[in-house]
Formats: C-alpha cells, sequence, structure tokens
C-alpha cells in the first residue's frame, strides 16, 4: 500500500508495549503489521530492552486500571524508564489515548489529562485538523487535511497551563486540533473540552507524540475508515530516510 | 443469623419446610449451618431453576452446529474452518435496581467470565435495558447509572459493546431488567470444560480476595420479590473490578493456550459453593474445600461466608499437580493471587474443611441436581384476549405528521446515540456496521466471514399474548438479521419474569417458553442456552413477562452486507411480507391513547421464514440497498428512520384505506421496508416469486411525504423529523420532561 | 460558610482504586503500606441563613455521596 | 501509623466534577451553593519506623496527586 518495496517496509521494527489492562494493543498490532507490513512485536511492560526498534506504540486501554488517575501508575513500570532513554535517544515514540495520558504523567509531554467535560465515557468519529506535517508522524497528511478518526476516553479533556500553551503554540507543537467539517477548531466539534481543541502534541524534538483518537482503528475501510493509516505510512517514511 | 425471630433457620434462608425434610433426607440428617447455607443457594431459584427446568428441557437444543448446548457456562456454535462462536445472556436485574453502576458493571463482569470459562476470547457484549418512564427522576437515575456502568466495565475490559435495546414501559419501574450477552471467539480445540476430574487433582481459586460482599446474592436478591426489606438487602451490594477481571481474562486464556487446565469455572452466583460443586458435577467426581486457604478481604469471616461469598471477579481452576507451578507463574504475571484451595476426589461429594476440621459433606448430586422441580397450575390472567380491539375504539387523531413527529421522540423509538456512544462500541476493530441499525456486524479477521448479532424483548406484546408475544420477538430477532444479510444459526435467552409460584405468572412463563420453541424450530436456530430471571415483582405487581432473545447469525462476506440507511435519491422503496398492521399492542397504542389492550397480531412463521431467505438473497446478490425491519411506530417509523440515516427523503403513495393511522403505526411482525436501484427492480420483483413485494414510492428531496390515494397523510421536512428523533433522549435523561400519553389523542 | 465533606467506601466493600494503588507501591519503594481506601473530598461554599448542617447532610445523601456503597463526614467551616 | 491525603483540584483550575455538582445541585432544591470543587480522599496505614511525614510526602509527589492541576495536604494519625 505504500509506494515503497515491501522488502524495505519490512525493515522497520515497532514494538508494542503491553501493560496488563491495556486493550488496544492488539489493534495497533494489527495496524502495523496488516495494513503496513512493518515488523510489530509485543513489548511486555516489565521489559526493559527495546534495542533494534524504530518505534515504539503506547496502546490505549486501562493500563493498571486506571481507577487514581489514567497512567500514574504505569508511569512507573519498567519499561517506561527504557521508553524514556528511547525517547532522549531520538526512538519516535506514540502514545495512543491511554498512551497519551501515560506519555503527560511520565512528563515526556507537557500537560494533563481531566475528565471530560461531560463527565461521560464518548466513543465517536471525530474530525480532526492536522496542524503539523513536519514531523516524523504526520509527514503523510497534508497542512491543515482534516481526517476523520474515532476518539474513546473518558479523559480526554487536556490541560496545559498559559505559559505552556503558549510555548507549544510557539514551537508548533500542536500537531492535531478537533475540529468540524469545515475544518474550524469549533467548540462544538470538541468531545471532550480538551483546551484550544488540542487533541494530540508532540514534545520539542517532535520524536514524541501523544494524541487521543486512535488511528488504528481507522485503517480498514470494510470497519470504519483508513484515515488512520497516515499516521503509520508516516512514521515509516520518517524512519526509512533516516536509515538511508 | 436474624435475632428476634422464630422462624426456623431454613426459613430465613429462603427454603421451605419440605426442602428441608428433603435435604435432611439426602443427607440422612440434619444439616448442619454451613451445609443448610449451601443447600439453601443451590437450591434457591436462581441456581436450582425449580420452576423452570421441566419446561427448558422442552426448547430445541440440537443441530449441526450446536457444539455445546445448554448446561455449560456458555453455549457454543460452529462457524466453520475450526472456529466456533461462545455465547449467553444473563441477568442482573435486583443487583441493578438496587446499586444501578455497580448493578450493571458486575452483570458484565459475570457474563463475561461465562465466556471465557469455555476457553474463549470475549468480542462483544449487548446490553437489552428496560426501565420505567423517564418522567421519573429515579427512572432516570437508573437509566444513567446502568449506562455508566456499563460502560465502565465493558470499555476498561476492551470488549466493544455493540449492541442491546432500551425499552421505558411504567411495568418496569421498580424492578429494571438489566440483561447483559457477551459473545466470544474460540478454536474447536480449545474449548474448556467447568469439569474437576482426576483424583487428586487440584482446585486453584483464582483472582480477587473473597468479603462479605454479595452474600446471598441469588437466594435474597434474585430469588425473591422486592418489598420493604428490599433496603436492609444493601450489604449484599457488590462491586466490581474491571481491571482485574481483566487480568483474570488474560491470565486464563494464556493457562488456555499453554494447556495447564483440566477444567474452569467462574464463580457466579452461588460463589465457591456453587462453582465447587458444578465442576464435581459435570465432572462425576467430588471436591475437598479447606476455607482456611481462601484468602480473604474481611477480618472474622464465617465458614458459611466464606463458602456462598459472591465477590466478583473469581475463578475456579482444576489442575494437575505437575502444573501447580506453571499455574501459579502465570497468575503471577498477571498479577493475581492464586491458592490452591481443594482437591479433587472420586467420592462424588462436596467437603468442606477449615483446616483439619470438617464442617461440611455433602452428595455433589444432590447439590447440583435434585433439587426440586414446581410445577405450578396455570392461571390465564384476565388482561389476555382473543379478540382484537374495535377499529373504532380509538378516534384517529387530525394531524398524523404531529403523530410521527410524536412517535419518532417516542423514548421507546428516538436515537440511541447518546447511550452507545459511552460505550467503546469500536474497540478490536471488527464493527462492519456500527450501533444503530438492525443488527451489529463483527468481520472475524482473516476471514470473510462476518458474524451477525442482535438482542430482542418485547414485554408489552408478552403481556398481552406471552405465547404470539414470544413467537414475535424469535421471528424479529431473525428479521433483524437478514435486514443485514446475515442467516440466523442460534439463540441464547433470558427469561424475565414475575413470581412463577402465581399461576398467572406461571401461564405467562410457559405460554412464552411453548411460543419461543415453536419459533425456533421454525426458524432453524437452536436455543444454545440461557438464564431465568424470576420474581421480577414488587409489592406484589410483576413485570411484564420479558423473554429476551439474542441471537447470532453469519454473513458469508463481511463486505456484502446492508444497513437500513436510504442510499440514492431515486431508488424504489419496497414493502416486503403481507402482515396486517394492528393497533393492539403497539407504541401507537401507548403513546398516544395511553393503553396497552387487545390481542395481538400472530407471525407466521412460514411465511416469516420465505420472506427472510428472499431478503437475504436480495442483499447478497446486491440487489437491495437498504433493509429495514417494520417495528416499534409501525411502516411511518421504518421509513422515517431508513431517511433520517441516510440523509434522504421519500415520497410514498399507499393505497386508500378506511383507518390510513393504522396502516402507517400500527405494528404487525413480518414486514420490511427495502430500496433498490430502479435497474435491478425489475429482477428483484422476479426474484421475490410468491412473496409479498410491492413498491410503495420512491426516495430523494428532503422530504418525507406520504400519501394514500389522492390525500397527504404525511408531509415534513426530513431535517424536523431528524431533530425530533436525535435530541429526545438526551434530553429526557436531562430532566426535559418525557412526553406524556393521550394529550395529540384528543387534540 | 464552607462545608468539607469527606466521602470513603463503607466498611467490607470493595475499593478497587485503593487495591490498585496498594500493589503499585512497593515497586515504587514503599513497603508495607496497607489498607489503601479511596474516596472523595469535596469542598463547596453554602450561602448564609437556614441549618447548613442539615442542608450539607441532605446534599450528601442525594448528590455527594452514594449512600449504598458509601459512608459520608463532614465538617463546617466559618469563613 | 495512619495518612490521610487530601487531593484537591488546584486554585483557579478547572474541576468539570465540581461544575457538574454545582450545576445539579438548585434542581434538588439546593440554591446559592458555589465554588464546588471535587478531589480524593485516600486513607492508608503505614509500617512502623522512618519518618513518616517525609514518606507519605514522596508518596504525593510521585504518584497520588499529578502536581500539575493538584494540590496535596495529609495529616498522621497514630493508631
Ligand atoms: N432460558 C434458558 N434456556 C436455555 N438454557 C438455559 C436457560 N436458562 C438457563 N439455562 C442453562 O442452564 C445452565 C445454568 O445456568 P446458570 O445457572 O445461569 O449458569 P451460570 O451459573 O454459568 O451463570 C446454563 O447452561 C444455561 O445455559
Ligand atoms: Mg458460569
Amino acid at each position: 500500500m505504500l509506494a515503497l518495496p515491501q522488502t524495505e517496509i519490512k525493515t522497520v521494527r515497532f514494538g508494542v508495549v503491553v501493560f496488563p489492562g491495556s486493550n488496544c494493543d492488539a489493534d495497533s498490532h494489527d495496524a502495523v503489521g496488516t495494513f503496513t507490513g512493518a515488523e510489530a512485536r509485543y513489548l511486555w511492560h516489565k521489559d526493559t530492552q527495546l534495542d533494534g526498534l524504530d518505534c515504539v506504540i503506547l496502546p490505549g486501554g486501562f493500563s493498571y486500571g486506571d481507577y487514581l488517575r489514567p497512567g500514574a501508575i504505569a508511569r512507573f513500570s519498567p519499561i517506561m524508564k527504557a521508553v524514556g532513554r528511547f525517547a532522549a535517544a531520538g526512538g519516535l515514540v506514540i502514545g495512543i489515548c491511554n498512551g497519551f495520558q501515560i506519555l503527560l504523567e511520565a512528563g515526556l509531554l507537557p500537560g494533563a489529562m481531566h475528565r471530560n467535560q461531560g463527565l461521560k465515557f464518548v466513543c465517536r468519529l471525530v474530525n480532526l485538523r492536522v496542524e503539523n506535517t513536519s514531523m516524523p508522524f504526520t509527514g503523510k497528511y497534508e497542512q491543515g487535511q482534516i481526517i476523520r478518526i474515532p476518539v474513546a476516553h473518558m479523559e480526554g479533556n487536556y490541560f496545559i497551563n498559559e505559559a505552556g500553551l503558549a510555548e507549544l503554540e510557539d514551537r508548533n507543537q500542536i500537531v492535531v486540533r478537533y475540529c468540524n467539517e469545515s475544518g474550524n477548531a469549533a467548540k462544538e466539534a470538541n468531545p471532550n473540552g480538551s483546551l484550544g481543541n488540542i487533541a494530540g502534541v508532540c514534545n520539542r524534538e517532535g520524536n514524541v507524540f501523544g494524541l487521543m483518537p486512535h488511528p488504528e482503528r481507522v485503517c480498514d475501510p470494510l470497519v470504519g475508515g483508513a484515515d488512520g493509516r497516515g499516521v503509520f505510512k508516516s512514521i515509516i517514511i520518517s524512519v526509512l530516510k533516516n536509515k538511508s | 443469623m436474624e435475632l428476634g425471630t422464630d422462624r426456623p433457620a431454613y426459613e430465613l434462608l429462603g427454603l421451605k419446610a419440605s426442602e428441608y425434610d428433603d435435604i435432611c433426607a439426602r443427607l440422612g440428617r440434619e444439616p448442619n449451618y454451613v451445609e443448610l447455607a449451601i443447600f439453601s443457594l443451590m437450591w434457591s431459584e436462581h441456581c436450582g431453576y425449580k420452576h423452570s427446568r421441566p419446561l427448558l428441557g422442552d426448547l430445541p437444543t440440537g443441530g449441526d452446529c450446536i457444539l455445546q448446548g445448554p448446561g455449560e457456562n456458555a453455549g457454543i456454535v460452529d462457524i466453520g474452518e475450526g472456529l466456533a462462536i461462545a455465547m449467553k445472556i444473563e441477568s442482573h436485574n435486583h443487583p441493578s435496581a438496587i446499586e444501578p453502576f455497580q448493578g450493571a458493571a458486575t452483570g458484565i463482569g459475570g457474563i463475561v467470565r461465562d465466556i471465557f470459562a469455555v476457553g474463549a476470547r470475549p468480542i462483544a457484549c449487548l446490553d437489552p435495558l428496560h426501565f420505567g418512564s423517564l418522567a421519573k427522576a429515579r427512572q432516570r437515575f437508573l437509566l444513567e447509572g446502568v449506562v455508566a456502568g456499563v460502560a465502565a466495565y465493558g470499555n476498561c475490559m476492551g470488549i466493544p459493546t455493540i449492541g442491546g435495546e432500551i425499552h421505558f414501559e411504567d411495568s418496569y419501574e421498580d424492578n429494571c431488567l438489566v440483561n447483559v450477552m457477551c459473545v466470544g471467539l474460540v478454536k474447536h480445540g480449545d474449548i474448556l470444560k467447568a469439569s474437576a476430574r482426576g483424583e487428586g487433582n487440584l482446585i486453584f481459586l483464582i483472582g480477587s480476595t473473597t468479603g462479605r460482599d454479595g452474600i446471598g446474592g441469588a437466594s435474597v436478591l434474585a430469588s425473591a420479590e422486592f418489598d420493604e426489606t428490599a433496603e436492609e438487602k444493601r450489604p449484599t451490594v457488590q462491586v466490581g473490578d474491571p481491571f482485574t477481571e481483566k487480568k483474570l481474562l488474560e491470565a486464563c486464556l494464556e493457562m488456555r493456550d499453554r494447556r495447564l487446565l483440566v477444567g474452569l469455572q467462574d464463580l457466579g452466583a452461588g460463589g465457591l459453593s456453587s462453582s465447587a460443586s458444578e465442576m464435581a458435577s459435570k465432572g462425576g467426581s467430588g471436591i475437598d474445600l479447606d476455607i482456611s486457604r481462601v484468602p480473604l478481604r474481611e477480618e472474622g469471616m464465617e465458614p458459611f461466608e466464606i463458602m456462598i461469598s459472591e465477590s466478583q471477579e473469581r475463578m475456579l481452576a482444576c489442575t494437575t499437580t505437575q502444573n501447580e507451578v506453571a499455574v501459579k507463574n502465570v497468575c503471577a504475571k498477571w498479577d493475581l493471587d492464586a491458592t490452591v484451595v481443594g482437591r479433587v476426589t472420586g467420592n462424588g461429594r462436596l467437603r468442606v474443611f477449615n483446616g483439619e476440621e470438617l464442617i461440611g459433606d455433602m452428595p455433589v448430586a444432590a447439590l447440583v441436581d435434585e433439587a426440586p422441580t414446581y410445577i405450578v397450575k396455570p392461571a390465564r390472567p384476565g388482561h389476555e384476549t382473543d379478540k382484537l380491539l374495535p377499529p373504532d375504539r380509538y378516534p384517529q387523531p387530525p394531524d398524523l405528521g404531529a403523530v410521527l413527529l410524536k412517535l419518532m421522540t417516542s423514548p421507546n423509538i428516538c436515537s440511541r446515540r447518546w447511550v452507545w456512544q459511552q460505550y467503546d462500541h469500536m474497540v478490536q476493530t471488527n464493527n462492519a456496521l456500527w450501533p444503530g441499525g438492525e443488527a451489529a456486524v463483527l468481520r472475524l479477521k482473516g476471514r470473510r466471514q462476518g458474524v451477525a448479532l442482535t438482542t430482542d424483548g418485547n414485554g408489552r406484546r408478552c403481556y398481552l399474548d406471552p405465547r404470539r408475544g414470544a413467537r414475535a420477538v424469535v421471528a424479529e430477532a431473525a428479521r433483524n438479521l437478514s435486514c443485514v444479510g446475515a442467516r440466523p444459526v442460534a439463540i441464547t435467552n433470558c427469561l424475565n419474569f414475575g413470581n412463577p409460584e402465581k399461576g398467572g405468572i406461571y401461564h405467562q412463563f410457559r405460554e412464552a417458553v411453548a411460543g419461543m420453541k415453536e419459533a425456533c424450530q421454525a426458524l432453524g436456530t437452536p436455543v444454545t442456552g440461557g438464564n431465568v430471571s424470576f420474581y421480577n415483582e414488587s409489592f406484589g405487581k410483576a413485570i411484564y413477562p420479558n423473554p429476551v432473545i439474542g441471537m447470532m447469525g453469519l454473513v458469508e462476506d463481511a463486505s456484502r452486507i446492508r444497513d437500513h440507511a436510504f442510499k440514492d435519491a431515486g431508488d424504489a422503496v419496497l414493502l416486503l411480507g403481507a402482515a396486517e398492521p394492528a393497533v393492539d399492542g403497539s407504541e401507537y397504542q401507548l403513546s398516544v391513547f395511553g393503553e396497552v389492550a387487545g390481542r395481538i397480531p400472530d407471525v407466521d412463521l412460514e411465511s416469516e421464514k420465505k420472506m427472510q431467505l428472499l431478503l437475504r438473497e436480495a442483499i447478497i446478490k446486491e440487489l437491495a440497498k437498504s433493509a429495514h425491519d417494520v417495528s416499534d411506530g409501525g411502516l411511518a417509523c421504518c421509513l422515517a428512520e431508513s431517511a433520517i440515516a441516510g440523509g434522504i427523503g421519500a415520497v410514498i403513495s399507499l393505497d386508500e384505506v378506511s383507518r390510513p393511522d393504522i396502516l402507517l403505526f400500527g405494528e404487525a411482525p413480518g414486514l420490511v421496508v427495502l430500496t433498490a436501484a430502479e435497474a435491478d427492480l425489475e429482477r428483484l420483483l422476479k426474484l421475490a416469486a410468491g412473496v409479498p413485494l410491492k413498491q410503495i414510492g420512491r426516495t430523494g428531496g428532503g422530504r418525507l411525504a406520504v400519501t394514500a390515494g389522492a390525500n397527504s397523510l404525511i408531509d415534513l421536512p426530513l431535517a424536523q423529523i431528524k431533530q425530533a428523533w436525535e435530541t429526545s433522549l438526551e434530553a429526557m435523561v436531562a430532566g426535559n420532561g418525557a412526553p406524556r400519553a393521550g394529550d395529540l389523542a384528543n387534540r | 460558610m464552607k462545608a468539607k465533606v469527606y466521602i470513603t467506601p463503607k466498611e467490607g466493600i470493595l475499593d478497587p482504586q485503593g487495591v490498585a494503588i496498594e500493589r503499585a507501591l512497593p515497586a515504587l519503594g514503599f513497603k508495607g503500606v496497607t489498607g489503601v481506601r479511596v474516596g472523595k473530598y469535596i469542598e463547596l461554599d453554602l450561602p448564609g441563613g437556614g441549618d447548613a448542617a442539615a442542608e450539607v447532610d441532605k446534599m450528601c445523601k442525594k448528590l455527594l455521596a452514594n449512600p449504598i456503597i458509601e459512608d459520608f463526614q463532614f465538617e463546617l467551616v466559618p469563613e
């Protein structure tokens, strides 16, 4: 499906972290393995070895039940120390939904999550506007492109203080925002009340990306669309570019 | 147990004097308190099926594809090439009426355990729910709590809740129905049995610690009516822990993969007593349990409390001694307690030890198979009649457009998006159809095949005629599956009724089971198992008799399915089937005239079967572009729903009849609205050969316009209908008043 | 008048949050912590007048706490 | 030694639960209630020995509270 030879794509290695309460681990694994042809393997939360991987996925779910705060306990798991080192060394890390929450708790991304404004779990397709395409996770999208990807969470109400927000804006770290069909980041288009309709942010270096929507759920038109494939394609292209 | 009464202990535990005598006879002595507590559970209606067993034995349970019928934790249906579907439905009505969030949450927890107990990975849940009127604050509280509870547990487990249904009717005001169905996927060779075999083998208790929560749930809550003392029964409330259950699920499936298990059984109603004795019974063995080894959550628990506690998130596993360490290792990996609490024996007895001390010794057969059964003299309730209501009983309202809008905002018809948006319905990424349609369809990864699922219940119709009602419910479930293009394969069922000791209720139960049997036989959908929930009564008033059907179907190609949305402007709109709509028992009768009375039309099962066969063929041959079952709200609501889903209006012209309102809003089982491209019309009509199929209009435009002869019956902008339908439930939940019956009829 | 409300899971009722935290603590280097129970802490400002204690009690029973599985206590603090 | 930990949303930071409760109160007949803030109340039993206050403080900072959005306080109660 990529305009790249399968033999090359196969050399890109993804690791999908499995916490005891992860539940989108298999979906992420499938999205990579089935729809891109890259290699995907599971990593147990007690693993400490990430050698040879190009990209680590922290999948959705409820890592440790998340009764206290999503991600609060997961960030102390052995693998998160390794993920920290991996990221510091420039490895690609993407946190989806619960993975995003864990990255925030771990301090690998700035900000924090509140309960959704409506105080209810919300699972539905949303429109996203791609704000930053100059990073490894979104290169295949057009600047300003509107994509449809589902959210499914109870705590996606992103918060950061004013100084932090200004910094995110200045450094182009806001990667995707909730928007309506015509691309406006309108209040009604925001499923959880997040500040500035923020749906996903990256770190300064651009190699750690967290987002609430689930791109892995829309990689197959039979089950709701293919707008999520761009994320995985982008990663592969970026990895291959760096390798060559 | 209870001080200050001189009632004998057995009576306080819910046993009759004759049952007590029976127990003494089987033991050859009087039981001690531990034994009595265990017997009272095992011989409760909930575990012992005292009033239902004789009748359930009549249900058709065989079939080429049935790998496992009733009797195990879940039914299992072969779907070919070594794969099978496990399915089961269960009620958690009484716990939910007391604490809706936890009641619903633990309801999911319980049914999910039944599915992985047979070695299957759960792939979907469906939640048929029934409440009283949303005009009452308590009902809104129950609805919000139950939905949040289903969401909290199912979402955390990563099992998509992909379907279900919600009805609101006064009859459920003091006794809501919270049924949950779970469906799992299993390879033939991976199927686990709930049996304890092999003398000397170990019995492991895995998962949560045991506390006093849920003490006596089965006997106290599920096997008695509600009354003033319901408040005092509160300590039995259980709190769900979906994270622990998720770990339990993964650990059990890992042990399954590594072939570490001789048998696996969940702890549900009846706790350790029930699961241990059932495992022994299925294995033809006995079990010695040592309750001093059970990890406890609370201090000072009595032995009988440990035996009957219904603490959630626990499983019982039988393993060989060689695998002891491996089992412990898998559980340790998932951070779960796993304790050897017993051993398999060959003596056919459940023996309970507290350390060295033997504190209970009972024959397994007496506990599991020998609960007395009762046959009650049925009495047909006075409201049942053999006559349709006279056609002039209700005057035709002057404005049928207003009636349509009213019905579309009815809590029983309006959009359920508010509910299913709270459920993670997409996780596991298999949904070929999203919620909101006729049935859910899951693709099976790596195959062309797909599984279609639906649940149906209609207490109101069953109240008016339990046999016809049950026939109609099974037929409707099958029709829903056929509407997406799936072939109905098998059912599971949850029979929600009042107090079976009363002749009127027993009549309803007997008739409903008979109706279900007839329909299942005619449609070729055997019963794989189910659940019976009796005593759904409060203050002497029973709920509507409500057999809820969960049906599974198959599609050969998951990409060749249909939903109910109109697809393109200019398509032909067709009516399939020839049933004669009636007011009796309809949503129209209830919402507009405020009555539930008369006799519901019967489903013609032979025609139904032919009609559904045609429907599926039309879909597989890609001649039908949409299909929608005519059910609640009649033809008019059916058309409106398809129009809303597709964002395309329609112009419909019907024959002139004396009562167009009944034609539009009346209900009868056996009708489907189809659309087809103009170019395919001829082929479709030819395919129908003998099955009634006629064009009634054409899609297009932004309005829904219905005429009969020269008369305009309805002419409304689609946007207006959509707005009414989409926002109604949310507004009602927010307390903005549910519509009242009668206001249109009097206009 | 300010009210401080403390809501705790009832004795004997499972507290999954507490269990999850208790199981996590040793790995973080906190050994031997037991009996973790997680509840809610709510602060609110009451309008003057009326029987504040009776009001807060009613509020807890009706909305703030779930009396079926939770106990509550509160203090009133004049400002 | 028992510790009682109070976790509250930081001053000036949105508290969706508090807002929801404040909105719901008038309909239940409680008028004029303002400033509703919903936090957590955690009880735990500490093992003997060591500097209990320092331990609990660390526990709060590391795990129990999220310093970006939450403040915490605690009391130690000898048993
Ligand atoms: N209405 C019913 N129709 C067919 N089988 C039923 C029905 N109700 C219960 N059964 C069967 O009886 C057995 C016992 O049910 P139950 O006690 O609910 O099981 P469990 O303890 O696993 O929940 C199960 O195999 C179930 O499928
Ligand atoms: Mg079972």
